[in-house]
């Protein structure tokens, strides 16, 4: 979907991209790094809005030095800060965006209609969005993206700032959006769970380089040598008979959960007879996998 | 909080606060503006010099230069009253009434737009250090600015009549620069108040400038205007420098056509006193002011 | 009908047919033009009111004769087409223009700015200057209608009075043409100082603010001091003048009819004369340093955020 | 140690509620604060800072109100969800411009500054101006501004904000360590995985009433009418039907489902409490090893939209 082959970005002293290199294939991927990474300036690139200082960047198998312009008419662009405009209807401003992409007036109102739709906007598209709540806004903002039909769609930080619930709604709108127009997504994002909910690849960028590329399920299916458990009443008299077996090993304990090293099945069967002996409450028991925060924080540091 | 601790603190608070803001009313955009309006009679009054500088007749006397028109009227009395005039528009007029307003804005308004102010009233420092403060900062920002201004201006417009001339009408500066304070007190201290208490400050602000302070005063109960009492020390001073003004030039009269103008020295003080219950009035409006 | 019963698919494929970037640059200037001219903008719609108004009552209905003017007289009544963008007290508009265009031009950069649409805007398929020539557009059309139009009305009602007569219009074919050339330079001026200020000042209520102080206010203080030189009998006062950008487009105005520029705000028309290479060296290095600086600033924006 | 008291406060804007008969009871350690957005979260920060005052009700923060309470601003540090910032200042001199506010001398004050900022990560940008950091950085700068003092209760709106992980790893390090010294912190985020790392006490607000406050498990358990859901995989997949089976005999189990596929059982009970003494007994008994046990019914974001969405009174 996006080749980079050696791309270097400099602003003045500062190199936001070293020797970049990445192919990025299709479906929904993550991109995930620290501020200042390099991650909006490579999709700054990839949209050609800044021209990278040396190297080579294919879009969808277009070469970007030469058609930057054109290119933009399969790219959907979601950006991270709030940028629509506070006097219009979602809708005119929506009929406006397909406008600009040029798409007519009529096959505009079409399609914004019917991506408002999928995005589950009542009639509340009629309003001004000024009057918009966070999630709202958040939607426009993906739909003005998708409204010319685009292939490949970056998103940055579409959950920022949402609630809860808005924000499950709208992980599970961009987890639908290969099926809208069989999009393509290009999602960055600081919140590392969104990134094991939607994802199917992950991709970390630090330091203007490549760090890892890799399937998240695969990713996440690893296990910690550790179990964490929660227990109810006689903790106490459960913990000392834990320490009796493991006299020899660690166990943490803190008012919220125990964690004892795993060291074979037989782990899990001296912990439930614990329980049945001390006759306490076992309310959770399980391997703790790996999960985003320890692959990043591995990665980076 | 204690009056007396307040004075302890005043060293260690203000250097920051002083800093701060007098570093963010020179960097504004808006300042460099004016500033650069404030400049345009400058450079033209230097361009008027060197035009005009060929035409004029000198006398020496005692080692000085005295400049004459082609009339034979001394120089520096024509070109005092252009600074006069021109500083009557631009140093102490209207466009330093703009930057006041914009000086207040940005001191006050601008603490609510940032959210820093959220900040300041959950920091132990008390509505009237915050109002004070900020207050003294603008005074002394827009002093020198508009000091320096005036110096500036006065030593372009006069520079005609030579050393002579500027040392003749000295008195006049000082008086410029005298009012530029005192306009300051007084009318920084109302729109950091206005600052305050309303949501659209540079258009209450100005609408207070026009309809009560330029055509009340003039008005038989003109008293209740701050510019009475400007208005009233410009005349007095200058009549006592000798030159030959009338109370009704300064809208001084009521509509009997006697004058009432106050005595200086009242009038100072009562400019002073507007000043200290404005601090009074804004800092109740910021400590009573909720989020 | 038993074989008929169908579920519609999910999501059905979209295939756009885009158009090209000319036809979007269009169709963006022309709905912005659309969107100036809407009952919403009720300030826009009193002053171009205003100024049908006055071209109407002053020129038409209290009328003159002679037409066109050749050269200054000291009946300035003779100069109706150029009057009309004099100063008021000599039936001129000035005022309104400068405060049309302060109020339409302002918006038009500043909002996108201000709310950031910008971003999305430059990241479709157009380039900045794409971008930048949409956004003059709608105000040069503006301007168009409350330059052009009065202007040919006023020309036409002449028309008439000489009794449609074919021998006017043949002997007035060049002050046709350099009335539409005056009407589109002051358009396509005016609407750059717009959008400059538009995009240097990112609010919108300031940007116009500033414009009007700016344009208008520093022709004041310039007249002012062209007044006192002149009185003080100071060669050259008249290079002042340049300062101020109205007087600087009337400069050139004047040219585009070959006439000799007069002063017209506070004070008797008095004849001034600038040579043709100054004026027209001074317009291109202004105009094209405001479209380099919007330019600028708009691409500064797109790298920080 | 420091306690903050809320008695039936209501807070209106003009005709717009805040909040409405909120009563809480707040103690040391980490209290998360969850709701929807609008719901009256800022509004009971706002409160407890005393930067708005109860229209009925009142507040005590460690016995006094803190509407007009000074000393009581020297043990509040306050992280606003907004920036909030004198753009052109560096971090350090936006904070020990604060911290002179609080009675430092300009040395102290600085050193102080620099010593916090360095605590947390900055001590690379740390005199640049705040003008050119990133979200990140600014958050950084806030918690320093707001802990430099050493104050006793922090109140943190959003804080992990637009913050990387790498400075949202090290946000909750420092707060469970400051957690630890015994201060009081209210923290409030969206991010639902963040609250769970951190705490298990809860305070749920939505339309400016308390849904909830408390321990999560224990909320949950007094949401006794939803019968809870657990997953069981055993090591031995061979067992899977005979568990089910064997867990089926007992009639506090209401149901049961088999997923072969994935090697796991779902149970449902709606006595908890009973099921959790019991099952390790039963194992025990039946010589099944399971190596999990968890009910995604229990985890904060389930208790969240139950609660949210009102299915507690159902």
């Amino acid at each position: 979907m996006i080749e980079a082959k050696n791309v270097i970005k400099k602003y003045g002293q500062v190199t936001a991209l070293d020797d970049f290199t990445v192919d990025i294939p299709k479906g929904k991927i993550g991109i995930l790094g620290p501020n200042g990474a390099g991650k909006s300036t490579f999709v700054k690139i990839a949209l050609g809005l800044i021209e990278s200082t040396s190297g080579e960047i294919t879009v969808l198998g277009e070469n970007l030095d030469k058609n930057s312009i054109e290119i933009r008419k399969k790219i959907g662009y979601m950006p991270e800060h709030d940028c629509i405009p506070n006097k219009m209807t979602g809708v005119e401003f929506l009929i406006e965006m397909g406008q600009v992409s040029g798409l007519d007036y009529q096959t505009a109102t079409q399609r914004t209609h019917e991506i408002l739709g999928h995005l589950r906007m009542g009639e509340e598209k009629y309003r001004l969005i000024e009057e918009y709540s966070g999630g709202m806004r958040q939607k426009i903002k993906l739909a003005q993206g998708l409204v010319h039909g685009p292939e490949l769609m970056f998103l940055d930080e579409p959950t920022s700032g949402l609630d809860p619930n808005a924000r499950q709604e709208m992980l599970e709108t961009i987890n639908g959006l290969a099926e809208i127009s069989n999009t393509n997504v290009l999602l960055s994002t600081h919140i590392l769970q969104d990134v094991e909910t939607v994802c199917d690849y992950v991709i970390i960028i630090n330091n203007g380089k490549l760090q890892i590329k890799e399937n998240v399920k695969e990713l996440v299916k690893r296990q910690t040598d550790t179990i964490q458990i929660r227990v109810g009443e006689n903790s106490d008299e459960f913990i000392s008979i834990l320490k009796q077996n493991n006299n020899k090993r660690n166990i943490e304990i803190t008012d919220r959960w125990i964690r004892i090293p795993y060291k074979n099945e037989e782990s899990f069967k001296e912990i439930i007879s614990a329980a049945a002996s001390a006759k306490c409450q076992l309310y959770e028991m399980e391997r703790i996998a790996m999960t985003m925060d320890n692959i990043y924080l591995e990665v980076v540091n | 909080m204690e009056i007396s601790k307040m004075f302890k603190r005043f060293p260690t608070l203000f250097p920051p606060i002083f800093k701060d803001c007098s570093y963010r009313l020179i960097t504004n955009k808006l300042t460099w503006v004016l500033v650069a309006i404030l400049m345009l009679p400058c450079a033209l009054g230097l361009l008027v010099y060197y035009e005009f500088s060929g035409d004029r007749i000198s006398e020496e006397v005692n080692g000085e230069k005295i400049y004459y028109t082609s009339s034979g009227e001394l120089l520096h009395e024509d070109l005092r009253v252009l600074f006069l005039e021109i500083s009557e528009y631009f140093g102490i007029g209207f466009i330093a009434l703009l930057l006041g307003i914009m000086f207040s804005s940005e001191l006050i308004s601008e603490e609510y737009n940032l959210k820093t102010m959220q900040i300041l009233r959950t920091s132990p420092i008390h509505p009237i250090e915050i109002f004070t403060y900020r207050y003294i900062s603008g005074i002394i920002t827009g002093v020198i600015l508009l000091g320096l201004y005036s110096t500036i201006f006065y030593i372009i417009v006069m520079m005609g009549a030579g050393i002579h001339g500027i040392l003749e009408e000295i008195g006049l500066l000082a008086l410029v620069i005298k009012i530029v304070i005192l306009n300051w007190i007084g009318f920084l201290s109302i729109f950091c108040a206005i600052n305050v208490y309303f949501e659209r400050p540079y258009l209450i602000c100005f609408i207070y400038w026009l309809f009560w302070e330029q055509i009340m005063s003039g008005q038989n109960y003109q008293q209740i205007t701050l510019t009475h009492y400007i208005n009233s020390i410009i005349y007095d001073s200058l009549t006592e420098m000798g030159w030959s003004v009338t109370a009704s030039d300064y809208g001084l009269v009521n509509s009997n056509n006697d004058t009432i103008a106050t005595d200086p020295l009242i009038s100072t003080f009562i400019i002073l006193i507007v000043g200290i219950s404005f601090i009074f009035i804004g800092s109740r409006g910021i400590s009573s002011k909720q989020f | 009908m038993k074989n008929d019963a169908k579920i519609a698919d999910k999501f059905k494929d979209f295939k756009p047919n885009l158009s090209d970037r000319r036809n979007i640059i269009l169709g963006m200037g022309l709905r912005g033009f659309e969107k100036l001219f809407s009952l919403k903008n009720k300030s826009i719609l009193f002053l171009i009111g205003i100024v049908y108004l006055w071209t109407f009552a002053f020129y038409l209905l209290l009328g003159q004769d002679s037409y066109p003017c050749n050269t200054v007289s000291e009946e300035l009544k003779t100069c109706t087409h150029l009057n009309f963008y004099g100063d008021l007290q000599y039936g001129g508009t000035r005022i309104f223009l400068v405060l049309i265009a302060a109020v339409a031009s302002s918006g038009l950069i500043a909002n996108d700015l201000t709310d950031k649409s910008i971003h999305l805007y430059l990241s479709r398929p157009i380039s900045r200057i794409d971008y930048l020539i949409a956004r003059i557009i709608p105000i040069f059309l503006l301007m168009l209608t409350i330059t052009l139009i009065p202007n040919l009305v006023v020309f036409i009602s002449q028309f008439s009075k000489s009794g449609l007569d074919v021998d006017f219009l043949s002997s007035n074919m060049w002050t046709l043409s350099n009335l539409i050339l005056q009407a589109i330079f002051y358009s396509i001026s005016y609407s750059i100082i717009g959008i400059t200020f538009s995009a240097a000042i990112n609010r919108e209520s300031l940007a116009s603010a500033g414009f009007f102080g700016t344009v208008y206010g520093v022709s004041l203080i310039v007249e002012i001091f062209y007044g006192l030189m002149s009185e003080m009998d100071i060669e050259n006062s008249e290079y002042i003048l340049l300062l101020s950008i109205i007087h600087f487009l009337d400069i050139i105005s004047y040219k585009i009819f070959n006439v000799d520029y007069f002063v017209t705000i506070f004070g008797s028309p008095e004849v001034i004369e600038f040579p043709l290479s100054i004026i027209i060296g001074l317009y291109v290095l202004l105009f094209s340093s405001f479209i380099l600086l919007v330019n600028y600033i708009i691409s500064k924006m797109e790298v920080t955020k | 140690m420091s306690t903050i008291i809320f008695e039936e406060v209501t807070k209106n804007y003009g005709r717009v509620q805040g909040i409405s008969n909120v009563s809480l009871n707040i103690g040391p350690g980490v209290t998360g604060i969850l709701g929807p957005n609008g719901a009256g979260k800022s509004t009971t920060m706002k409160v407890l800072l005393g930067l708005a005052r109860p229209s009925i009700g009142s507040v005590y923060v460690d016995g006094v109100n803190p509407f007009d309470n000074f000393d009581l601003r020297n043990k509040i540090g306050f992280v606003p969800e907004y920036d909030c910032f004198y753009e052109h200042m560096s971090a350090v001199d936006y904070v020990s411009y604060f911290l002179m506010i609080h009675d430092f001398s300009k040395e102290e004050a600085v050193e102080k500054a620099e010593n916090s900022l360095i605590e947390l990560g900055l001590q690379d940008s740390m005199y640049r101006k705040i003008r050119t950091y990133s979200r990140g950085m600014r958050q950084k700068t806030k918690v320093a501004r707001a802990t430099a003092f050493n104050p006793q209760i922090l109140v943190l709106d959003e804080p992990f904000q637009g913050a990387d992980p790498t400075t949202r790893h090290l946000l909750m390090e420092k707060i469970n360590s400051w957690s630890e010294e015994g201060k009081t912190i209210l923290i409030s985020s969206h991010i639902l995985h963040d609250v769970e790392y951190l705490t298990d006490n809860i305070i749920l607000i939505n339309n400016g009433r308390v849904l909830a406050s408390g321990n999560r498990h224990e909320i949950r358990k007094l949401m006794s009418n939803i019968p809870i859901q657990i997953k069981i995989s055993p090591i031995d997949k061979n067992q899977l039907r005979p568990l089910v089976k064997r867990m089926l005999d007992e009639k506090w189990i209401t149901a049961g489902r088999l997923l072969e596929s994935e090697g796991e059982i779902i149970l449902e009970t709606n006595e908890s409490e009973k099921f959790y003494t019991e099952f390790p007994q039963i194992l025990e008994d039946e010589k099944i090893i399971v190596e999990k046990i968890v009910s995604d019914d229990d985890t904060l974001d389930s208790l969240y939209s139950k609660l949210v969405e009102g299915k507690q009174w159902k």
